[in-house]
């Protein structure tokens, strides 16, 4: 009887222990997840808001001919006319700076972790931190003061403003895909050698390939981080109406100066009763860039993503 | 002529140094060059901005103030040249640091809620989403700012300095267009939330599962876990991401300049218009009409904000590497 | 995979009317063709845009660009050889002039007021669409001077409207701008007892309100009740706006009205052949006194014959009244009375290489 | 302190997938429970089902009863943090927190429970419980070092001693030794040994001697197949499991004896 009584205290003290409330514990962790649920809800109200505005002001401006025309010959309240020159200017430079930025990027990324030792290494990392403070405006007149010394002040084209976005974009690149690679397990790299294979081929067909879909996101991350830039832009590359293809002859427009150049405008000047007039054209046509923009960087991601699955080697 | 079929001389004993340096041969010693001259090319391309900044900065410093109050608009009288950045440099810090107080703690929110709260498929779209949003043009910032949050935040501001109005952030008279400081934070603060998430999501991601469930198995709740095994593990990661963030705020030009009626004192009052400016507004509002010395100020204030955001990366650099013996990473 | 995309986009985007045949400039006798860049102020580019528009129109071989980099950048970059033509709100001061000289070579360089356009002091109240103001008050309420809408001095100038006693914000430009300057020129000369800054493009007091370009001042005027603010005239929206006190009467802004201000001036003297500065009077009765005048310079001679073409047919055409007309529908800009075209037309004829 | 665990007919899931079908079976208070198997057979599964870790995997759960002197772990009432607290769990890699020293990784438990712990009490109970895992000897003077500083040997004692500290009723052991070379190993046995009189352990091994050594009463697992779900085949007093197996398949599992 006495033992059973001892099994029953037992049990008892057992299920006690067990389903302790610990009431100040539980609140605590309530509270935070509360919290954290809050702080996302608090971040989703004007991003959310951000991306309705753009979308609700922006959507009634898209039409193909929207994409498919130049601003050439429009003005004021005429209400054709649409931003395709800016779109390629921005794919353009974007793409010019991009094929600048990735390859030196990577391979400064390359040389801190595979080869960075002593001083250069440490001073590289340092100054490449110190090159994402640097202010967008101060690149663009970096940029336009260099090519002066070549071209002569007048000098205004697209590869000016690829070279202000890549000392922008490099950092930005070196950055992440520094991070990437020293995700490589080191075993893979030591597999690969003891194969008798090359440290270069080793680099490029096991470290550069076991990291490529971080690499992408890096890169990505990096275009996004330029795609938007205005101030250097407006300086180096200067604004135009019209299409133009060539990057290294004349001025391009781009998606964002597009921007800021319509919302500058202002209001149209229509008279009354003036027909294919309307007065905040040039309010609408930002709206329909930044979305096209927007879109544009949207699409790059999606096809990142798609490179990755394609590329990526199955880790897990 | 006479040839004698002699053999070959016997080749003398190439003695090989057994170091490091010789097992890469070919193109393996090309690729290191390679590599090594990019991180020389950063090097270099850093050294020419910076030579370029001081340069064309260097006129204006060493101008006197007579001279520069005369060509730089704005150049307040009998003052030297620290007494003209001053303001600029609190404007732009003030306007940084508050957008940096009101965004890391909720993009680490929003981060530990993609990372270890929301249910997975959720987590993996908004972890989407957020990388879309870090790629929004300051530009659209800018006209969401002007359209959508001033009017939207001008009657909390009101309220904040009608009854906080002791509170010195909240003093002075609130402006009636809300184009001040404190909106241009906020912009600032929804603007450098995605890059601070983003960042910091990875990190918390990156926590491994062992310290996660060596916390959990001492009994610890989700958030006690989140304590004790994942935030200090994160910790280097989100003081790098803050100091991304910090850096964009620094170096933001266009929403500040579309938004902020700008002044040039030392002021706290963030609800009141035409108190502070930030350095990135200001050299873009300034530029197109400057000519002469006045480019050269202008490009002397862009030398002090690349001088800030010099500062505050050794500052982070330091936090972190003080931290190291106890990091994460091993 | 950007060009990829660019690619595919090639294939559908194009230039508007960039393939259909030349209608209007078939009876020009010249045949232009090439790029011709320009640039400077701002406050010009809306009418710039329409005789960019017009004169590619009549030849569309032909790109124009115009950098509105602002007065200053126009003026330096003019003096730089970086732009073959240039618009500026201000003329040419002493050492400017001496540095377009040395670039435009002996033909010396061609300045007239290309653009003029009133400047609206604009108000937002619930409820009133004009007031009038005499320059005392305007140059007191801008000043700081006047603090509240009900105040006695617009009282008196309004003994009909309802005016509340809400404070005044009043809204300025934050950039360097013409039309600031222009502003404080007019305020200096009627009322320099009241206005004593000296007139420049920056604004002079602080602790204002203030936003950058005409179209920021216009949104942040709208954003607040009781502010004031001054701006181009076309683009003030539904703004109320001040009719100016001149003399004895109150007049409402027109192009008309300060096309007029220009024609009543005198030219100033003592320039270069082909320069027309003006010093503008701002008390001649019926004419609106707030205008902004923004010139544009070219140079007489250029080394490059298309060049030269370029600039001379550019020019000609703005002066004609096709590109008049142009400016003043989409920019409300007021048209050059003829009086002052026929001036201009001959420097700009005698536009030559060489 | 220790207390007996009955588990009746238990099934883990992760997802739609069946890990581990059909487990019943009694740990008794203050022994040693060794659970042997083949890889993959479920053995670690079922393990961290006693104390309700398996949940923490996305779209893990469990059917069936686990008691605890006659509470279901699994009951609505129960708080799967307080079940965690009271049963202890050692792993399979040593974990200490990078972050922390010695000191504060042996008092993570304890501070989650009572923040507001005396530093006299602190400084026993660090003493108590790194002596409790053969490990104040060798640390005492390096208190305020980083827990990861340690060998890994060392590091596994660190969190024997770290789970220990909360007072836990069961100690759960999941390969503690895998990691580790022959000396730490016999450290952590001979700690095993000790640790028995006082609590409740439960150990999961791939090497058979090790079970042989340590423990009172052994668990054989078994899975018919990939895919198939780990069954418990046989368990018995460890003597028995390694001369006289009742099942054909425990017989050639121990008897091929390796490690």
């Amino acid at each position: 009887m006495s033992a059973d009584t001892s099994t029953m205290d037992s049990t008892e003290r057992t299920r006690a222990l067990l389903t302790t409330a610990e009431p100040r514990r539980r609140r605590v962790d309530r509270a935070m997840t509360v919290l954290i649920w809050g702080a996302f809800a608090l971040a989703m109200v004007p991003l959310v808001s951000l991306l309705w505005t753009v979308l609700f002001n922006g959507a009634g401006r898209i039409s193909l001919e929207f994409l498919s025309y130049s601003m050439r010959g429009i003005f004021g309240g005429d209400p054709s006319g649409g931003i395709y020159h800016a779109v390629t200017g921005t794919l353009i430079i974007t793409g010019w700076a991009a094929l600048v930025s990735v390859p030196i990027g990577i391979l400064v990324a390359i040389y801190l972790v595979e080869y960075g030792r002593g001083a250069l290494a440490r001073s590289v990392t340092f100054f490449v931190d110190v090159m994402t403070g640097i202010p967008s405006i101060v690149a663009g007149l970096f940029a336009v003061s260099l090519f002066t010394i070549f071209f002569g002040p007048g000098a205004r084209f697209g590869f000016m403003g690829a070279v202000a976005l890549s000392v922008l974009m490099i950092p930005v690149v070196v950055r992440s895909c520094e991070e990437m690679l020293k995700l490589v397990p080191n075993e893979l790299r030591e597999a690969s050698y003891a194969l008798g294979v090359p440290k270069w081929l080793t680099i490029v067909r096991v470290v550069l390939r076991t990291s490529v879909a971080g690499l992408t996101t890096g890169v990505l991350l990096a275009v996004a981080r330029v795609i938007g830039e205005t101030a250097p832009l407006l300086v180096a590359v200067g604004v135009t109406d019209s299409i133009n293809f060539d990057a290294f002859d004349g001025r391009m427009m781009t998606l964002p100066v597009f921007i800021y150049r319509q919302y500058a405008q202002g209001l149209a000047t229509c008279r009354e009763g003036q027909e294919g007039c309307v007065a905040d054209i040039a309010l609408q046509n930002a709206w329909g860039a930044a979305l096209t923009l927007i879109a544009i960087v949207m699409i790059l991601n999606i096809a990142g993503r798609l490179v990755n699955r394609w590329f990526a080697p199955k880790l897990r | 002529m006479t040839t004698t079929d002699s053999p070959p001389a016997p080749a003398a004993p190439v003695r090989r140094r057994r170091s490091s340096g010789d097992t890469e041969r070919g193109f393996s010693r090309t690729f290191r060059w390679i590599a090594t001259g990019s991180g020389a090319l950063i090097l270099a391309t850093l050294a020419a901005v910076a030579l370029f900044l001081i340069v064309r900065a260097w006129p204006a410093m060493t101008a006197s103030s007579a001279e520069l109050a005369d060509a730089v608009p704005r150049y307040p009288d009998d003052t030297s040249f620290l007494a003209y950045v001053g303001p600029l440099v609190f404007g732009t810090l003030l306007a940084a640091v508050l957008a940096l107080l009101m965004a890391t703690p909720v993009a680490m929110g929003i981060a530990l809620f993609i990372s270890h709260y929301a249910p997975r498929r959720l987590a993996q779209v908004l972890g989407y989403l957020v990388d879309l949003l870090a790629a929004i043009p300051s530009v659209v910032y800018g006209l969401w700012g002007i359209a959508v949050l001033a009017p939207a935040v001008g009657p909390v501001w009101l309220w904040l300095n009608e009854y906080l109005g002791w509170f010195p952030l909240f003093a002075g008279g609130a402006s009636p267009t809300a184009r001040v400081l404190a909106t241009v934070s906020v912009v600032l603060a929804v603007m450098i939330l995605p890059i601070i998430t983003a960042v910091s999501r990875e990190v918390f991601l990156q926590t491994p599962k062992l310290h996660e469930e060596a916390a959990l198995a001492l009994g610890a709740t989700r958030w006690e876990m989140v304590r004790t095994a994942v935030l200090p593990f994160g910790q280097s990661g989100v003081i790098s991401a803050a100091m991304l963030g910090l850096g964009r705020a620094l170096g933001e030009t266009m929403a500040v300049l579309m938004i902020l009626s700008p002044g040039f004192l030392y002021s706290f009052n963030i609800l009141q218009a035409a108190q502070q400016q930030t350095i990135a507004a200001y050299i873009a509002l300034d530029f197109p009409e400057a000519s002469g010395l006045a480019v050269n100020a202008l490009i002397a204030t862009g030398l002090a904000l690349f001088v800030i955001t010099l500062a505050v990366n050794m500052a982070a650099r330091a936090i972190v590497a003080r931290r190291k013996e106890f990091s994460g990473a091993n | 995979m950007v060009g990829a995309l660019a690619l595919s986009l090639a294939a559908c985007g194009s230039d508007p009317g960039a393939d259909e045949p030349n209608g209007e400039g078939s009876e020009t006798a010249m045949d232009l063709s090439g790029d011709l860049n320009g640039g400077g102020a701002s406050s010009q580019e809306s009418a710039m845009e329409a005789w960019r528009a017009g004169f590619q129109g009549q030849y569309p071989d032909v790109t124009v660009n115009y950098d509105p980099v602002g007065s200053g950048g126009g003026r330096e970059q003019f003096g730089s050889g970086a732009f073959s033509f240039a618009g500026s709100d201000a003329a040419l001061d002493e050492d400017e002039m001496a540095t377009a000289e040395e670039i435009c070579g002996a033909g010396g360089v061609i300045e007239y007021p290309g653009y003029i356009s009133p400047v609206a002091v604009a108000f937002n109240l619930e409820g009133i669409d004009t007031l009038n103001m005499s320059p005392e008050t305007i140059a007191n309420i801008f000043a700081g001077e006047i603090t509240t809408w009900d105040d006695e001095a617009i009282a008196t100038d309004n003994p009909d409207a309802d005016l509340p006693s809400t404070d005044i914000t009043v809204v300025h430009r934050s950039d360097d701008s013409g039309t600031t300057e222009n502003f404080q020129e007019y305020l200096n000369t009627v009322v320099p007892d009241v206005w004593t800054y000296e007139p420049e493009g920056i604004w002079p007091i602080e602790g204002q309100e203030s936003a950058p370009q005409t179209s920021g001042v216009v949104s942040a005027a709208q954003a607040g009740e009781g502010t004031i603010t001054y701006a181009d005239a076309s683009q003030i929206a539904d703004l109320g706006t001040v009719a100016v006190g001149v003399g004895d009467e109150f007049v409402e802004y027109s192009p008309e009205a300060a096309a007029a201000v220009v024609e009543g001036s005198p030219r100033v003297e003592g320039t270069g052949e082909h320069v027309f500065a003006y010093d503008l009077q701002r008390d001649i009765e019926g004419t609106y006194p707030i205008v902004l005048v923004s010139y544009h310079l070219a140079c007489a001679t250029y080394e490059d014959a298309a060049t030269a073409d370029l600039v001379k047919g550019f020019y000609t055409y703005i002066l004609s009244d096709e590109g008049q007309q142009a400016a003043a529908d989409s920019a409300g800009s007021a048209p050059l009375p003829t009086s002052l075209t026929e001036q201009f037309l001959p420097s700009v004829e005698a536009i030559t290489a060489g | 302190m220790a207390q007996r665990i009955d588990v009746t007919d238990v099934n883990i899931y992760y997802g739609d997938f069946r890990a581990v079908e059909g487990v019943s079976m009694t740990v008794d208070p203050k022994s040693v429970t060794a659970f042997i198997g083949p890889s993959g057979c479920g053995k670690s599964t079922f393990l961290r089902t006693l104390n309700r870790m398996h949940e923490v995997i996305p779209g893990a759960y469990v059917e069936g009863k686990v008691e605890l002197e006659g509470v279901d772990l699994y009951g609505d009432d129960v708080d799967p943090v307080a079940v965690r607290r009271n049963i202890g769990m050692v792993f399979q890699r040593p974990n200490p927190f990078p972050t922390m020293s010695i000191k504060d990784n042996v008092l993570a438990g304890v501070k989650l429970n009572n923040r507001k712990i005396s530093k006299s009490d602190a400084d026993d109970l660090v003493e108590s419980s790194l002596r409790g895992a053969n490990l104040w000897n060798e640390v005492k003077d390096r208190l305020d070092r980083p827990g990861s500083g340690l060998s890994g040997g060392q590091q596994q004692r660190l969190c024997i001693a770290r789970a220990i500290a909360v007072k836990p009723q069961v100690v759960l052991m999941d390969e503690p030794c895998s990691a580790l070379d022959p000396i730490s190993t016999l450290a952590i046995e001979d700690l095993i040994q000790e640790l028995k009189k006082d609590y409740t352990i439960v150990i999961v091994t791939h090497n058979m001697q090790q079970a042989a050594r340590v423990s009172d009463r052994t668990a054989f697992f078994n899975i018919a197949g990939t895919g198939k779900p780990g069954r418990l085949i046989e368990m018995n007093d460890t003597a028995t499991i390694f001369s006289s197996p009742a099942e054909k398949a425990t017989e050639d599992y121990v008897s091929g004896r390796f490690g």
